[in-house]
């Protein structure tokens, strides 16, 4: 007997078979031994992995249609979002590099590991940018998800990451659950589980359906929940204090993207028609998670906690771009995705080094007299707490307009005050860590007995630590300036980023109507 | 040429950051100079019948949103950018000759700030697109944040901080109300915040009020206005005297400047509604900060509070919505930054002689500095407004003004003249009369002091014998502003 | 050269003096800045007569020359020009301005002589002499407040020329708020003009008010009230007084010349100069008049008790300026005028001689150690004798006939206005009995030691110390220092005291009743608008007058003579059984307690208040409020963070009920 | 037949489980109970896709199942790793990161 070969789209699905393919590479590169050569070889394999994909992508930019039975969705949103993914991925590589002194003790996770997960988490995202199915998508967001939950715990020597592993894997999976009931009752209640049928299903009298309602509220939970919109940001601190720094930027800029990217397809493209019944309790929501995140973040010592509060406070700002729930809220989105991401990752990236070089860990002291010290490193450091403050002349200001225009646009006005007061509320501890930078002299570590050292790289432990303290690696201080740089550039010269998230909005546009 | 003059500070700036430590300020002081001169073209042939933009400046830069990089100058403006390049050349100048910051190896730093500084603040006053004004008015604040911060004095920090947080309160709310604007403006349409296409279509007096009310927040912190003046006095006890010279003298009038560029072109009927309580504020200002300055004991915050009232005074004469309140609070402007800056930088030299900042422990330096305390005098007198001086004349053409219009704030403001002429005085005998406190030396005026503070006092007495020099130079632009107004108030219902 | 241009060189000359001593104060040796001061003044007085005799070749109703020399400050609906009016009032301020000024400046090349600030006193008297003289040929409102500030500021720096001196601090001060409170007047009664006639030319104005108001207006009087405000403040009326005594801290021949002969007159001239409102408004000039006559017995009765010397001359001339502003309010114009005039003279002789007296008492001011000095310094005491007599308005002298001719004019106007004739009599017996209290307690009398000193032919010497508290003075600054000279030995002071006496006497010749005009004709074309041009007393009734004058005058340097020459101690007695009355007038009626308690106080408790509680309370509760607020909320959601992983999952679903309800509430 | 028994059982089994999470101290509980919740939601597609007639919800399910086990792996791994670490067994022992 004969059969039909489906019709298979290689072209479009090609970034998703170079990631699978890196991942298995990498992981087999795990398997090299010798600390260096095994790091060289894993990271060679990682680069080429999310160089290649990036590559494909970008070929494939401008495209529209639909792969695996239309289970994805190829368009500019997509690969938009999958190229900052890929960009996060890359810049958290070298972050995660650790002294060959540190690689022997058993336990901790090697390179391969670390790398394939990254790589695997990646995959998820990008599928999960792409999923136009309650099934892609749920399987997309369990795919980034768990790798996670595993590179969190990933520092075995340290109480705090696996503290941070375990909250996150309940927590998360408690969300994940919610999630897939949600979605059940969508499903239940429109009888597909594809976006566009979906959307058509509702578009019939379902509106105010009591299941798609729940279906819808569930579904928003559990979204909100990886979005770390409040009040659903309750892991958000604590895992990203105790997770090692560079999967915490990773978490930070990445996951935001590629859940953004679902939650417009799913609100606007699947639950459009009842955007009525969403679009206000979004708008709670974000209002919320923007005044919650803010004075959260006041008064911490933990720059990375204070981080997670601000990014608790960036995603309600970003949320409101869903709310405005128009073609201007998605563009304005996926250019504050960018933005966010060249403002974020170099200051994890200096958290990090600091915690190499100083014995507070990621402790606010630990960038006292900065300013005199690295000058440079400090500059980055200003620059992106400037740009997450979204004063002028950074990307982030750029950003902030967009998200302000959208929410005006979309009558939210009250919205767009509220990111306004944020801001100011923001300020307050933004502006204490550029004053920890410049302002205040450098502390010793004699002066703190108090001070306990706080080992901070992946699986790295403290004697580890102690040994790899003041080393530098060039390439992640050339990458953060590159980064800072260019959330200055795009800060003045905004318009080839702001084309660029055009185009992904216009992808929405097109499927929208 | 308007885009020369805007970036070459900041160019010269990054130059600095690079140059030799010891190189960087003579760089900078460079730039300003630069700046100055070309500032002085710019005044030199300026045409002063016509009420529109010269030199203007058009290109697109955020085309999505209809942002572009637009600058002009009017007759309001050219002369802020002129008293903005003048005294930003002093006060590096200041600085330089004086090797500051003292005891700071992060110079290199200190300059790059004060010329990013001067881009800004020339931006703000040369933008003539809504959003690009409001992106440098918040832009300047973060070199000053660091100016304070980093180089200043006792609790520096807490300071900066509080003026920051404090002043973007306003402006941020003023980013969200000029994107408003926009929008409602275009409703549905093509996006643009070029004030001019703005103008031409004003919004429904609803939304203008809102709209105005974040405006003129932000424009009232920024001078500061009381009783929103919270974050002055940490700030002023704090900042750096160089920097507090530019803070006071400039940065206060970007905010007067705006109601005159943004508000009043774009939100007429909100104005007229508002204008009681303006003018309110304007009359409390100019009163409680009289009041205020005539009992502070620290010299620089005798200064900070007349500065509010000089400020009350601008902002009456603009919220006379007549030509002439508005021409004279333009003259005001320039003579307030003036004034002040030498003020504060020979509040820096009396620091040196007497190790003090409180007027109690000062006094009788005059004996040994007959020029300094001459150039004091002087300075002194234009602060108090004496007539003869241009600060009276633009306090005259205010307050006629505003007694052809409101008769009462306008009495209860000249009660704030008299109130003057006593703290002045009190600063000028306090310091330079009666014995000299142990401990003091008098000393006269050091070269490279002088060779800030002198022309500066030199302006002052220039513009004293000829101040129409300004008046009829903004009177076109001004009236053409003030026409903006009256349009619509006779269009809906008769004039308060 | 026209009138005008005459005028203006009137202006340039002190100008040029003042800035040249001021810029080359290093580079002028010696006394050379005091001759190049007094030069300048010397030839504006030359250029006034200039103006004056090519005025006089105009024809009469030509006499009035406006010219503006470019525009000041024109902008909008404003017209502003730097402005001058040439007319017989201007040039015969001119004249006495610049006259006496020469004079009181040749005085001050010597008496300064010793003084550190030796330049800075020319530079600072020549810049005086600039401002009044603006002040007097201003052309419109604006130009007029200049000038006027600028004699403040003036007055001011001189009065607290010896800075070190707290209370010569403080003077000044007090002079200088009090003046500007003044400016404010006048400032405000420009506007009114402004707003009701449209424009600040002092002509132009006049048209336009003699159309516009009707007689005792509101707004007439009001502007004319304000008008008084600034003139009361320059001229040390009643309430606005108290700086002048004060204002004697400064040195003597700043007291002859701003506190005595000029700038303390520009009231009067300003009531002069603004008839035609005034004319317009009687409200208003009869109760400019009734100050002037309050004014002119309070600091009469004031001048019985005060011991220090230059203080007392301050009260008298508080209380012969009151006779002028009398003489101007009523319409008195030519005689106001005249009496300024002739007040100038004698005024400034006595101040020049009560210098020479101090000096030669080593700074001390009371009249209480001074006696006897006829034989130690017989050229003073002459002319301070002279200056007494002309001051008491004894017969023949300057005072007699200026001072009589207001008050017969006041007279002659009959009705109310006899109040300000008999008032004018009973002040002018005070006049003279305290104008003697001087003369002879100085002069006559046993010599006192310093006297006896100076007989045998050198000049008592002591440590400076302040005449007011008796604090030793900080000497660095300099003031008529220890190596003074006797005033009438020293050539320049002899001779402007000199040719002050000769005037003091014979300046009355300019005016007799019957006998000549000059005055009157001269001024015709400023006030022939006015209502009083007529009203000319008879020379009859004129020399009645006079003789009354000349008659209280007599009597009561006689009473002066009796108390303090032919039965001393007598006055001791009075003092203790008047005990009430002399603490009374000895506190000046208690002015200055009254202004500390009503204006300073209350300023200084505002600001004290909005200091301690204001700006603690509300400017800065504001912000510790907001900031209180967001703090709490931050420490409300740490709380909430508590680190149960159980909470936030409680935390998750209570989230996601909450969603559910409102999704179903929403829908239903 | 109706629908609605499956869901209300579907329904307890989901409270049941969220109930667990929030009662039980042991991570093994806890994550047994995330399985219940799971399972909850797998039992709702399925009826979900009966009630429909089409074959999504029994694909879903079975997605649903794999996803669980992983997450079981995960869990179990971390717990494993915690008590090498000689960590308590206990989550609410483990809250040094929090405020």
């Amino acid at each position: 007997m004969t059969f039909t070969a489906p019709e298979i789209d290689y072209a479009g699905i090609s970034p998703i078979i170079a990631l699978t393919v890196g991942l298995v590479a990498t992981l087999l590169g795990g398997l090299v031994s010798g600390a260096r050569r095994q790091r060289i070889v894993v990271s060679a394999l990682g680069f080429a992995t999310l160089a290649a994909t990036a590559g494909l992508c970008v070929w494939q930019w401008g495209e529209q249609k639909d792969l695996v039975a239309g289970a994805l969705r190829l368009d500019d949103l997509a690969l938009a979002v999958s190229l900052i993914v890929i960009a996060c991925a890359a810049f958290c590589i070298p972050l995660s590099w650790r002294e060959e002194s540190v690689d022997r003790p058993v336990g901790a996770a090697g390179h391969g590991e670390f790398q394939a997960l990254l790589i695997c988490s990646v995959l998820g995202m990008v599928l999960i940018a792409m999923a136009q199915n309650l099934i892609a998508f749920f399987v997309a967001l369990e795919l980034l998800s768990i790798p996670l939950y595993v590179l969190c715990g990933s520092a075995l020597r340290r109480s705090e990451s696996l503290e941070s592993g375990l909250k996150y894997l309940i927590i998360g999976s408690l969300g994940s659950a919610t999630l897939l009931y949600g979605l059940a009752f969508v499903y239940g209640a429109s009888g597909s589980t594809d976006f566009t049928a979906i959307a058509a299903g509702i578009g019939g009298s379902l509106v105010d359906d009591p299941l798609l309602l729940i279906g819808i509220a569930l579904a928003a939970t559990g979204l909100a929940f990886k979005l770390s919109i409040a009040p659903f940001h309750q892991w958000t601190p604590d895992v990203y204090q105790g997770a090692p720094t560079p999967v915490t930027a990773f978490m930070a800029v990445a996951t935001k993207a590629a859940v953004f990217a679902a939650v417009v397809r799913f609100f606007e493209v699947a639950l459009g028609p009842a955007v009525e019944d969403w679009q206000p309790a979004l708008a709670a929501l974000a209002a919320v998670s923007i005044v919650v995140g803010n004075v959260g973040a006041l008064g911490q010592d933990s720059l990375k906690r204070l981080l997670g509060y601000s990014g608790v406070a960036q995603a309600g700002y970003m949320m409101v771009a869903v709310v405005a729930a128009n073609e201007a809220g998605v563009s304005a989105l996926v250019f504050y995705l960018a933005a966010y991401a060249l403002m974020n990752l170099p200051a994890f990236a200096v958290i990090a080094i600091r915690e190499r070089e100083t014995p507070f860990g990621d402790d606010i002291r630990s960038v006292e007299g900065l300013g005199r010290e690295r000058p440079w490193l400090a500059g980055t450091l200003t620059i992106s707490m400037l740009a997450l403050a979204g004063l002028p002349g950074t990307a982030g200001f750029i950003g902030k307009l967009f998200l302000i225009e959208a929410a005006v646009d979309g009558d939210y006005t009250w919205l767009a005050v509220l990111i306004a007061i944020g801001t100011m509320i923001s300020l307050a501890y933004y502006l204490r860590v550029i004053a920890a930078v410049w302002m205040r002299p450098a502390v010793e570590p004699g002066d703190h007995p108090g001070a306990v050292a706080m080992p901070a790289l992946a699986g790295g432990s403290q004697e580890a630590d102690e040994a790899a303290r003041g080393t530098r690696c060039p390439l992640i201080i050339g990458l953060t300036l590159l980064a800072a740089a260019a959330s200055v550039f795009f800060g003045v010269i905004p318009s080839p980023l702001v084309e660029w998230a055009e185009k992904a909005g216009a992808a929405i546009g097109s499927l929208v109507d | 040429m308007l885009s020369v003059l805007l970036w070459a500070p900041l160019a010269f700036g990054i130059l600095c950051l690079v140059a030799p430590r010891g190189a960087a300020r003579w760089v900078v002081l460079a730039g300003s100079l630069a700046a100055l001169g070309i500032a002085i073209g710019l005044a030199v042939d300026f045409e002063s019948a016509t009420a529109g933009m010269q030199h203007a400046v058009e290109k697109s830069w955020i085309s999505d949103l209809g942002v572009s990089y637009s600058l002009g100058v009017d007759g309001i403006s050219v002369f802020l950018v002129l008293l903005t390049a003048l005294l930003w050349a002093a006060a590096t100048a200041f600085s330089a000759l004086r090797a500051y910051p003292l005891g700071d190896d992060r110079s290199r730093f200190y300059y790059f700030l004060l010329a990013l500084a001067e881009t800004a603040v020339l931006g703000a006053f040369l933008a003539q697109d809504l959003l690009l004004f409001v992106l440098f008015f918040d832009l300047m604040l973060i070199p000053f944040f660091f100016l304070i911060g980093t180089f200043g004095g006792e609790g520096r920090i807490a300071a900066t901080t509080k003026m920051i947080v404090y002043t973007l309160v306003g402006s941020l709310l003023m980013l969200v109300a000029a994107i408003a604007t926009a929008i409602l403006t275009a409703d549905g349409g093509e996006l643009t915040f070029s004030i001019a296409t703005l103008r031409e279509s004003p919004l429904p007096e609803g939304s203008q009020e809102w709209i105005f009310c974040f405006f003129a927040a932000a424009f009232l912190v920024k001078m500061p206005a009381f009783p929103i003046h919270g974050w002055m006095p940490d700030a002023y006890r704090a900042a750096p005297l160089p920097v507090l010279v530019l803070l006071s003298a400039v940065l206060s009038k970007v905010g007067a400047y705006g109601f005159l560029r943004v508000v009043f072109p774009l939100f007429p009927e909100a104005t007229v509604t508002f204008q009681e309580l303006v003018l309110v504020i304007g009359v409390a200002s100019i009163l409680y900060g009289s009041v205020m300055a005539f009992t502070q004991t620290n010299v620089r915050l005798v200064a900070g509070y007349s500065s509010i009232a000089q400020l009350g005074f601008i902002t009456i004469g603009i919220f006379s919505l007549t030509t002439d309140g508005a021409d004279g609070a333009v003259l005001q402007m320039v003579n307030h930054g003036l004034v002040v800056a030498p003020l504060f930088l020979i509040i820096a030299i009396l620091y040196e002689r007497t190790r003090t900042e409180d007027l109690r422990e000062m006094g009788g330096l005059a004996t040994r500095a007959p020029v300094l305390a001459a150039l004091f005098l002087v300075v002194t007198m234009a602060t108090l407004a004496i007539p003869g001086s241009a600060n009276f004349i633009g306090e005259f053409y205010i307050l006629n003004a505003l007694f052809q219009e409101k008769i009462v704030y306008a009495i209860v403001a000249a009660a704030g003249v008299a109130l003057a002429a006593f703290y002045a005085l009190r600063l000028y005998q306090r310091t330079m009369h009666n014995r000299l406190p142990a401990g003091a030396i008098s000393r006269e005026i050091a070269p490279r002091d002088a060779l800030v503070i002198a022309p500066l006092v030199a302006c002052i007495v220039a513009l004293a014998f000829y101040p129409g020099l300004i008046l009829e130079r903004g009177e076109a632009a001004v009236e053409d502003k003030a026409a903006s107004i009256r349009t619509p108030v006779t269009a809906s219902g008769p004039a308060p | 050269m026209s009138a005008s241009d005459f005028a203006w060189l009137v202006l340039l000359l002190p100008l040029a003096g003042s800035m040249v001593i001021a810029l080359g104060w290093r580079a002028l040796p010696g006394r050379t800045a005091g001759y190049l001061g007094t030069a300048s003044i010397g030839l504006a007085f030359a250029c006034s007569l200039g103006a004056l005799i090519s005025l006089l070749g105009e024809p009469h109703d030509a006499r009035q020359i406006a010219d503006s020399l470019y525009d000041y400050a024109s902008a909008a609906s404003l017209e502003i020009p730097l402005e001058i009016l040439v007319d017989p009032l201007s040039v015969f301020m001119c004249l006495v301005v610049t006259g006496v000024s020469t004079l009181i400046h040749l005085y001050s090349v010597a008496y300064m002589d010793s003084d550190a600030g030796y330049r800075r006193f020319f530079a600072l008297l020549n810049f005086f002499v600039f401002s009044m003289l603006v002040l007097v040929l201003a052309g419109n409102f604006v130009v007029l407040i200049v000038g006027w500030a600028f004699v403040g500021f003036a007055s001011y720096a001189l009065i607290s020329f010896w800075y070190r001196r707290e209370t010569a601090t403080r003077a000044g001060m007090k002079a200088f708020v009090i003046n500007v409170v003044g400016d404010v007047g006048l400032v405000i009664a420009a506007f009114l003009v402004f707003r009701e006639l449209g424009t600040f030319g002092f002509l132009e104005s006049f048209e336009a008010a003699r159309e516009t108001f009707s007689t005792n207006e509101g707004t007439v009087v009001a502007i004319c009230l304000l008008m008084l405000v600034g003139a009361f403040a320059k001229s040390a009326q009643l309430p606005l007084h108290t700086w002048l005594p004060d204002a004697m801290e400064g040195p003597t021949p700043v007291s002859a010349l701003i506190h005595a002969a000029t700038m303390v007159t520009a009231g009067v001239y300003l009531i002069a100069r603004m008839f035609p409102f005034f004319e317009l408004a009687p409200t208003a000039a009869d109760i400019s008049a009734f100050i002037g006559l309050a004014t002119l017995v309070v600091a009469a009765t004031i001048a019985l008790v005060v011991t220090d010397l230059k203080r007392i001359i301050a009260y008298s001339t508080m209380s012969q300026i009151g006779y002028m502003v009398v003489g101007v309010s009523i319409g008195a114009y030519g005689a106001g005028l005249f009496h300024l005039m002739t007040h100038a003279f004698f005024k400034a002789l006595l101040f020049m001689a009560a210098g020479s007296v101090i000096a030669a008492i080593a700074g001390r001011q009371s009249i209480d150690g001074m006696s006897g000095f006829r034989r130690a310094l017989p050229l003073t005491s002459g002319l301070l004798i002279v200056g007494a007599l002309a001051l008491a308005g004894f017969p023949g002298m300057s005072g007699f006939f200026s001072k009589d001719e207001i008050l017969v004019f006041a007279a002659e106007r009959g009705g109310m206005y006899w109040i300000f004739a008999i008032g004018g009599y009973v002040a002018a017996f005070l006049t003279a009995f305290y104008a003697f209290r001087i003369g002879f307690r100085v002069v006559l009398g046993e010599p006192c030691p310093e006297a006896r000193e100076l007989e045998r032919g050198h000049l008592a010497h002591a440590d400076p110390v302040n005449p007011l508290t008796g604090e030793p003075e900080d000497t660095e600054v300099g003031f008529p220092g220890p190596e003074h000279h006797i005033a009438e030995r020293a050539r320049p002071m002899a001779i402007a005291m000199g040719a002050l006496g000769l005037l003091s006497v014979i300046g009355g010749a300019l005016q007799i009743p019957g006998v000549s005009a000059g005055l009157e004709h001269f001024f015709e074309p400023t006030f022939e608008e006015s209502a009083f041009h007529e009203v000319i007393p008879s020379s009859g009734s004129a020399w009645l007058g006079l003789a009354v004058g000349g008659a209280v005058a007599i009597a009561g340097i006689a009473l002066a003579y009796l108390l303090y020459v032919a039965r001393p101690g007598v006055t001791a007695r009075l003092a203790e059984r008047l005990s009430g009355v002399h603490r009374f007038l000895f506190n000046r009626w208690y002015f200055d307690q009254l202004q500390d308690a009503l204006v300073y106080r209350p300023l200084v408790g505002a600001g004290r208040f909005a200091n301690a509680v204001f700006e603690r309370f509300v400017v800065n509760g504001i912000v510790q409020g907001t900031v209180g607020v967001v703090r709490g909320a931050g420490s409300a959601v740490r709380g909430a963070q508590s680190g149960f992983v159980r909470g936030y999952a409680l935390l998750l679903v209570g989230g996601f009920t909450a969603l559910g309800v409102y999704f179903l509430a929403a829908a239903s | 037949m109706d629908i609605t028994w499956y869901l209300v059982l579907s329904g307890l089994l989901f409270a049941i489980g969220a109930c667990g999470v929030l009662l039980r101290r042991s991570p093994l509980v806890i994550l047994l109970c995330l399985e219940l919740m799971l399972n909850a939601g797998s039992l709702a597609l399925i009826a979900f896709s009966r009630a429909h007639d089409n074959q999504d919800g029994h694909v879903f399910a079975i997605v649903v199942m794999v996803v669980a086990a992983c997450e079981v792996v995960v869990g179990l791994g971390l717990i494993v790793a915690m008590f090498r670490r000689r960590l308590p067994l206990d989550v609410d022992q483990i809250r040094v990161l929090r405020g």
